[in-house]
């Protein structure tokens, strides 16, 4: 079967500067991969080049259609869903009303209803009407997850989720993306913290120099010590 | 061929545009003819126009603005508040500039004060006072006793005042008996809804108003009449603008609506009327400013007899200078203000009679003449102590 | 910049304002430049808010009127009382009248930040304008008050009648002026208004009352719009509500925009531009409100930096010499935008003309000096040929324009701008 | 002596929920003291209060034995105590060097000086240059705060916090998504500045908390659950079963 | 006295609702893109001229249905190819853009339709006398003004109720690139609001032009009274700006009818305190009420009277 997202020879600059030098991976329907890597590489970049949110050259496949090129809501809309690193909450709106605008359309019934992510993160029930620019820098992080949920991705590129988290929270949010991964939904992750990253993750893909310097499974990083303190380690 | 520049300085934006652009038409008109005839001893005469947006500083700018474009004789109208600007300007600058003397004729703004405490020497005013037009209207007054109850309503400013208060003074002086209801003042050129007005007006009772509104002001205040229903007598100096007409005739006020002008189209004489039509169907508007024609007339004469374009020298000349309006009549600049007389007529508006010939704003209603006051009936005196260089 | 260079500069201002008169003698121009002084004091106190510490105010024509009345009554009071002061001292009546009214409303409006103080100072605007309207006996009502500068006593001679002498009088408070709010903007003070601008909250975290420092630059920036309403009050011999109102308050906005209210510059820039324009606009066309408007509009949209910002975009080029590689570039898309301006004021010379005078006056019009039949299709034609081919010609050049950019910033050694 | 900061039973709502309920804490002068807690758990809450950001709903906060509940946060920044923010909070338009300089001004006493010029003000200079140094932005001096990478942006936010020479300092998750290498430059940082002085900082990354801190407190559903050494936390079974979970401190 | 006291009420609340009609149009577009719009009161000029032209040549009903559609087009292309580019420049730029439009409106009117009034009227359909009191007549046409303004009204609450348009501009204004990586076409939106708060606009001129005056300055004459009338209101509130038109047609009607100034209140003291102001009759203080209101409602209460938030 063919790669649900697929990135071949993808470059991505900020202005003059260079930062991705053609970056190669692809992701099967269902799988977690994770993207290491040591800071300001690139990983951050990759996925926004993805989203569109960068201008990205080179290809990018997503279920099949070359989406290189197109505009983000576009990229959205065919099921590719995105949690930022920075928590972009909306900061007027209540947690409900981010939620809510996770969905693409007013009325849609998706993998996931508002209660799981309540269930999931109760915290977010308890503060639904508040409004999120005042919620704690942990909650927000929970929030921009969920409410990228809400719009039923069948990717979901999340960056350095756990950042902020405090230690309990972080093997929450591991769970979380394990339940995701059970509902047959992708997940790119981009983390710092390589514990959980190794727990659920089928696939790894290790960044360097704007490329990607390995790939393999949990087991093959494990093996190779030398990957991990060439490029993760300072 | 150099030129002889007139600045014409009147509101071309704003709610005074209306008034400011027929002005303007007058004018340029008026050059023409003049130059067809030779111009102002053999000099071709120029209208500029600026906008003075009814705005008095405004004015003034422009008034320097058309003083470095060359012009040494300004004129204007609208409104007595930017009047006593230019006045005041044009007499400091001459005392500043002695040899580059700048003349200023006023052919409408009709605030008493301008030819009384106010006046000088550079201004002349070819517009009946309003105390001229008032003391017509309260003279008709005196022998229409269905006149009990009168409200004024007038804009907020130095015109809308003193004919308010000349209003007051001369009704009580000749109708003691009249009964004064209210007495409305309001922004000028502000108002889009005069109803609260009407409501008002109507509430009081009134059988009559009398108003010196213009511009919008008037065309508003009848339309907002109309459409309340307000079924009383108008005594006005401006009903003939922009729309006011319209209203009348769409209020059914036949012969009810009044104004007091230096001419009446129906009656006057050939020469008045072939003007009147030629101008009309050039235009699309009503000659309503002869006044314009007895300022050019006067101005072209002066020039002849002097000789020159020289302002000083037509200053002098204008002074007590006589001579026949645009009506046929006899038309004099009294030396002492600068104020300018000449036969006034009082009208009423209503459908056209047989032989009348100029209906207005194509509603079929045209002006009839209810009385003719000769410009000797018309003097009014003066307080006016005028410096002369 | 060191303190030389600041020398320097304030040397080259003066100069220039000791020369322009020399240089551009007609009376048309000194009385447009006597205006342009005062403006650039107004545009650059208004600017003292809206760049340099953030605050959006609709109301600030209120500060320069006001003053320019009370200077107005204070000629008139020493006039009629013969009082010993020369006319000279004058704006510092405005500066007084500025800074007492500042303070007032000051308290009043500086309180909060943001929309709602823009928007009390919308109201605060109309309501003293209303105001205005009402009290007869300060504003004069619709006549304003007028007044007469040379019946001040004599200042070494001079009576100040000839509008030179009041560009003179005007030339140096506008030197002082500029000086000034320069400064203030080197001063503690003046960085804590940019901190207030860029981050309230924080600055309230290292010491700073937001609210105090909002007021001071209100109250200051008030002082010196009241320079200018007195000075006003001097040109004009004659001030009223247009003073006061929001169109006053806009077109200082405007101004200081126009010019960019991201540099010290800019405003004075925008006053020069805006004042010129409207001064000779109207003359040169009929339709000057109308370009008037489209030249904001493309200002706004293709130079948000304002005039100085876009300047300030070259100086590091011009500075090594780089600005060469543009020239190319430039002298490339000025030609098609030649012809986009040409064919757009052609049709709207032609459409003004055939609307509005043509009924009274015929078709026949000249422009450029280029008489022309609005009523026959060649001129129109060739109006639209030229428009639409200007436009697409820009369309075309312009990739190549923000090509050059590219190379010339990309190229070492460049130094970054900052306000 | 009296203690940096003490909070005695205060209180603070957000209309019907309560989050900080009845919060008693006491830092004494000159140790490093770190708050860990849950994420919601209202320690930034706490910060704000002490600083003045939020007004507590009851209860005392004094600082260095002063009563300061209710004032304006730059009355309480006068007296002594600057903070940092979690979410970056500097003047993204000034110069790196602006930053600094606009916030020592007031702790040298310029206050609303509008007679004097800056770049004169020879105090002020030297201490934003020491500061610049000292937080290795150096290269950055003039770039406009708001283009810095992230983590330069962090190292400003401590930077204009301990610029104005406060005594006593609050860091809110100073290290958040630094990675190791900045995270340890920061610590060398923040211990730098602090000493002889009071810190108190919120931190998820028990790494950076164990290393630096000479006391602890857990802070639960708005209520401090233990203040402690550090062996003592990490022993409390409590504190384990809230907070720490699974993973053990490095 | 009663009599007064009707018409003046008929005539306050007619007012009102005109200034709801362009307030309206106007909370959507400042209160969610924060588009301080000055050229709002153009579309309303424009509107009544397109209704105008389009009942001089096929009647005013037509003109009713299309000219409020075609300012909405009007409104919708220039955000498209003006404001969206001014939109990442900030609000000050956003704010002259809509000065020199307001500025180049005002002016191809004047040079299409002339400086002068043009003669638009009420349909003969509608030009009847509704009902007669105290012997004063209330036009038929006043009635459906009074009508068309409810309708909008209720017509808005629902728009804004059944969709997350709000919430989609709101989340906008301050994170653009988030939004639209949900999936929310958001220029689409921003357009579409601006073009049916402009089309909002435009149908109040169609409406106010026969009833008032259809001259190029009766822009110029409403603009500020309708920001008065959205933040006292209550940015985001539209009932706020119902409520606060209404206050304001009331305010400004009674001031005119009522024959008191502050002298005859509280006795010739007033004179002396107040100066003129005591002896002024409030009729000539009128226009000064509403921003009094507003500055008074902006320091006792910034959110304004139903408002959330302050900007
Ligand atoms: N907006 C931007 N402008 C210019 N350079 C940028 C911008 N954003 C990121 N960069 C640079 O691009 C490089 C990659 O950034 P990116 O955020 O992708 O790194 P990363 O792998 O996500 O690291 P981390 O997220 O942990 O900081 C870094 O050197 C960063 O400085
Ligand atoms: N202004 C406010 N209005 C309503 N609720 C608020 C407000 N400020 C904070 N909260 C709530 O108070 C709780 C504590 O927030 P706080 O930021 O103090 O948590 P925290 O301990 O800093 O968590 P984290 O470690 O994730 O930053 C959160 O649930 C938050 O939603
Ligand atoms: C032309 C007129 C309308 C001017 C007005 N009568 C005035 O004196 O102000
Ligand atoms: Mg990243
Ligand atoms: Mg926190």
């Amino acid at each position: 079967m063919s790669a649900l997202l697929d990135v071949q020879d993808l470059h991505a600059y900020y202005g003059k500067s260079h930062i991705l030098h053609g970056v190669n991976f692809h992701i099967n329907a269902g799988e977690i991969v994770s993207l290491l890597g040591r800071n300001g590489v690139g990983r951050s970049t990759t996925i926004k080049a993805i989203m569109g949110d960068v201008p990205p050259v080179g290809v990018v496949r997503f279920a099949g259609r070359d989406i290189a090129g197109m505009k983000p809501h576009q990229i959205a809309r065919l099921g590719l869903g995105y949690v930022p690193e920075n928590r972009d909450v909306f900061p007027s709106l209540t947690v409900r009303q981010n939620l809510l605008l996770g969905q693409k359309s007013a009325r849609q019934a998706g993998r996931w209803s508002m209660q799981d992510m309540f269930r999931i993160f109760p915290r977010l029930e308890e503060r639904a009407d508040t409004p999120a620019g005042v919620m704690s820098g942990g909650e927000q992080q929970m929030l921009t997850i969920c409410r990228t949920l809400m719009g039923d991705p069948d990717l979901v590129m999340i960056d350095e989720p756990t950042e902020g988290l405090a230690p309990m929270m972080v093997e929450l949010v591991g769970n979380l993306l394990a339940e995701i991964a059970s509902r047959g939904v992708a997940i790119l992750l981009v983390e710092q913290k390589l514990t959980i990253a190794l727990k659920i993750s089928h696939r790894l893909y290790v960044m360097g120099h704007g490329r990607i310097v390995f790939e393999g499974s949990v087991a093959d990083f494990n093996a190779n010590a030398s990957v991990r303190q060439e490029w993760l380690e300072v | 061929q150099e030129t002889v520049k007139l600045g014409y300085i009147d509101p071309l934006s704003g709610g005074g545009a209306s008034v400011g652009e027929v002005g303007l038409k007058h004018f340029q008109w008026l050059a023409e003819q003049v130059n067809a005839r030779g111009g102002l001893n053999g000099k071709k005469l120029e209208v500029l126009a600026f906008d003075s947006k009814t705005n008095p500083q405004e004015a003034v700018i422009q008034a320097q603005k058309a003083i470095d474009a060359g012009a040494r004789i300004i004129t204007q109208g609208n409104a007595s508040s930017v009047a006593a600007a230019l006045s005041d300007f044009v007499t400091k600058y001459n005392e500043r500039n002695p040899g580059k003397e700048v003349l200023y004729f006023n052919y409408a703004a009709i605030d008493d004060s301008l030819t009384n405490d106010k006046c000088s020497y550079w201004h002349f005013r070819w517009d009946a006072s309003a105390s001229v037009k008032m003391a017509a209207i309260s003279n008709y007054l005196k022998n229409r006793p269905e006149v009990k109850k009168v409200y004024l309503i007038n804009q907020d400013y130095s015109f809308g005042q003193s004919f308010r208060k000349l209003a007051a003074e001369m009704l009580k002086a000749k109708r003691p008996d009249i009964q004064i209801v209210g007495d409305e003042l309001h922004p000028l050129l502000k108002v889009t809804d005069f109803s609260p007005y009407i409501a008002k007006i109507k509430a009081s009772g009134a059988d009559t108003v009398i108003t010196g509104n213009w511009g919008q002001d008037i065309a508003l205040l009848l339309k907002a009449g109309a459409d309340a229903g307000l079924q009383s007598n108008w005594y006005t100096i401006y009903a003939g603008g922009v729309g006011g007409p319209t209203a009348i005739k769409q209020s059914g006020l036949a012969d009810k609506v009044h104004d007091i002008v230096e001419n009446d189209p129906n009656t006057a004489p050939e020469a008045a009327q072939a003007a009147e039509s030629e101008f009309r169907k050039r235009f699309g508007a009503s000659l309503w400013y002869p006044r314009a024609v007895n300022e050019i007339r006067f101005l072209e004469s002066a020039v002849k007899e002097t000789g020159s374009v020289d302002p000083k020298a037509i200053a002098q000349k204008l002074e007590g200078m006589t001579g026949g309006t645009f009506t046929g009549g006899k038309g004099a600049m009294r030396k002492d203000d600068h104020q300018f007389f000449q036969d006034m007529y009082l009208r009423s508006f209503g459908p056209l009679k047989p032989g009348q010939k100029f209906d207005e704003e194509g509603t079929g209603w045209g002006w009839t003449s209810k009385g003719k006051i000769a410009a000797n009936d018309t003097i009014v005196p003066t307080t006016c102590e005028m410096e002369r260089p | 910049m060191t303190g030389m260079r600041y020398l320097l500069c304030f040397a080259a201002v003066a100069v220039a304002l000791l020369i322009a008169p020399v240089v551009f003698p007609s009376s048309v121009a000194i009385t447009t430049m006597s205006l342009m002084g005062v403006m650039i004091i107004f545009a650059l106190s208004y600017n003292m808010l809206l760049g340099q510490t953030g605050l959006l105010s609709f109301g600030h024509a209120v500060y320069y009127g006001l003053a320019g009345f009370c200077a107005a009554h204070a000629m008139n009071i020493i006039a009629a009382g013969k009082l010993p002061v020369p006319l000279p001292v004058i704006p510092l009546v405005g500066a007084a009248a500025g800074l007492f009214f500042g303070v007032i409303f000051g308290a009043v409006s500086t309180r909060r930040a943001g929309t709602v103080f823009a928007m009390i100072s919308l109201g605060l605007g109309e309501l003293v304008a209303a105001f205005a309207l009402v009290l007869h006996t300060f504003f004069g009502g619709e006549d304003g008050i007028s007044t007469n500068r040379t019946k001040l006593l004599a200042f070494f001679g001079y009576k100040f009648g000839p509008q030179i002498q009041v560009y003179y009088l005007i030339a140096f408070w506008c030197f002082v002026c500029i000086v000034l709010m320069y400064a203030l903007t080197r001063t503690p003070f003046g960085r804590m208004c940019n901190a207030v601008r860029d981050n309230p909250e924080r600055v309230e975290f290292i010491g700073y009352s937001t609210q105090r420092v909002r007021f001071q630059a209100f109250v200051l920036s008030a002082m010196f719009a009241g320079v200018a309403g007195a000075l006003a009050a001097i040109n004009f011999e004659l001030m009223n509500l247009q003073s006061i109102g929001a169109a006053a308050s806009g077109q200082v906005l405007l101004m200081s925009f126009v010019g960019g209210a991201g540099h010290f510059a800019g405003p004075v820039i925008g006053a020069i531009f805006v004042t010129f324009l409207q001064v000779s606009l109207s003359d040169i066309t009929k339709a000057w409100m109308l370009y008037f408007g489209l030249m904001f509009i493309f200002i706004v949209m293709y130079a948000p930096g304002g005039m100085a910002g876009w300047l300030a975009l070259h100086w590091p080029l011009l500075r090594n010499g780089r600005i060469v590689r543009l020239l190319p570039a430039y002298a490339l898309a000025a030609v098609p935008m030649l012809g986009l301006a040409l064919g757009g004021v052609m049709l709207i010379e032609l459409a003004h003309h055939m609307l509005v005078q043509a009924a009274s006056d015929g078709p026949q019009l000249s422009i450029f000096g280029i008489p022309m039949n609005g009523a026959s299709p060649w001129p129109w034609l060739a109006a639209l040929v030229l428009f639409a081919g200007g436009a697409f010609g820009v369309r075309a050049a312009w990739p190549r324009v923000a090509d050059a950019w590219g190379r010339a910033l990309a190229a070492p050694g460049t130094t970054k701008v900052n306000s | 002596m009296n203690p940096a900061i003490a909070l005695r039973d205060v209180r603070k709502s957000f209309g019907p929920t309560e989050i900080i309920r009845g919060l008693n804490l006491t830092v004494n002068r000159g140790e490093r003291h770190a708050v860990i807690g849950p994420n919601g758990a209202g320690k930034s809450t706490m910060f704000h209060l002490i600083s003045g950001r939020l007004q507590a709903s009851s209860g005392v906060i004094e600082l260095k034995g002063e009563d300061i509940t209710g004032l304006r946060p730059y009355e309480i920044n006068r007296r002594g105590l600057s903070r940092s923010f979690q979410i970056t909070n500097i003047f993204p338009k000034l110069s790196v060097y602006e930053n600094l300089r606009c916030a020592v001004l007031w702790s040298l006493g310029y206050r609303y000086a509008f007679w004097r010029f800056v770049d004169r003000l020879k105090d002020a200079n030297e201490r934003a240059e020491e500061v610049l140094e000292m937080i290795g932005l150096t290269a950055r001096r003039d770039t406009p705060a708001g283009v810095l990478a992230y983590a330069d942006q962090r190292a400003l936010e401590i930077g204009v916090t301990i610029a104005g020479g406060a005594d006593v300092i609050m860091l809110d998750e100073p290290t958040a998504g630094m990675s190791h290498a900045e995270t340890e430059q920061a610590v060398a940082l923040i211990r730098k500045v602090s000493e002889g002085r009071t810190l108190i900082m919120v931190e998820h990354d028990m790494g950076v908390v164990f290393g630096l801190a000479d006391r602890i407190s857990v802070l639960v559903y708005g209520q401090i659950i233990a203040s402690d050494t550090p062996q003592a936390i990490r022993a409390n079974p409590a504190v384990r079963e809230a907070y720490l979970g699974e993973e053990a401190p490095a | 006295m009663l009599e007064l006291v009707t018409f003046s009420t008929l005539n306050g609340v007619l007012y009102g609702m005109l200034l709801f009609m362009m307030a309206s149009g106007l909370t959507l577009i400042f209160s969610m893109m924060g588009v301080l719009n000055f050229a709002h009161a153009s579309f309303y000029m424009i509107g009544a001229y397109f209704g105008f032209e389009i009942s001089r040549h096929i009647g005013f009903w037509p003109g009713f249905i299309i000219a409020p559609l075609l300012v909405g087009v009007v409104g919708a292309l220039i955000e498209r190819y003006g404001l969206r580019r001014v939109h990442r420049y900030g609000h000050v730029a956003e704010l002259l853009f809509t000065f020199g439009l307001a500025f180049v409106i005002e002016e191809l009117v004047s040079m299409i339709w002339g400086k002068a009034p043009v003669d638009y009227r009420p349909p003969p359909s509608l030009d009847f006398v509704a009902f007669s009191l105290f012997g004063t007549t209330y036009p038929a046409y006043r009635i459906f003004m009074l009508a068309t303004a409810v309708a909008m009204f209720v017509f808005l609450i629902l728009v804004l109720r059944r969709t997350r348009v709000g919430l989609i501009i709101q989340a906008a204004l301050t994170h653009p690139d988030m939004v639209a990586m949900l999936g929310h076409n958001v220029p689409r939106v921003f357009m579409m609001v601006f073009g049916v708060g402009a089309g909002l606009a435009g149908l109040a001129g169609v409406i106010a032009g026969p009833a008032l005056v259809t001259q190029p300055s009766m822009a110029a004459l409403l603009g500020p009274i309708l920001f008065v009338v959205i933040v006292v209101g209550g940015l985001g509130s539209l009932g706020g700006a119902f409520v606060a038109s209404l206050l304001i047609g009331l305010i400004q009607t009674f001031a005119v009818a009522i024959n008191v100034s502050l002298a005859d209140v509280i006795g010739p003291t007033a004179a002396g305190i107040f100066g003129e102001l005591g002896r002024a009759p409030l009729a000539q203080i009128a226009p000064v009420l509403p921003y009094l209101l507003l500055v008074l409602v902006l320091i006792l209460r910034p959110t304004g009277l139903f408002g959330t938030r302050e900007s």
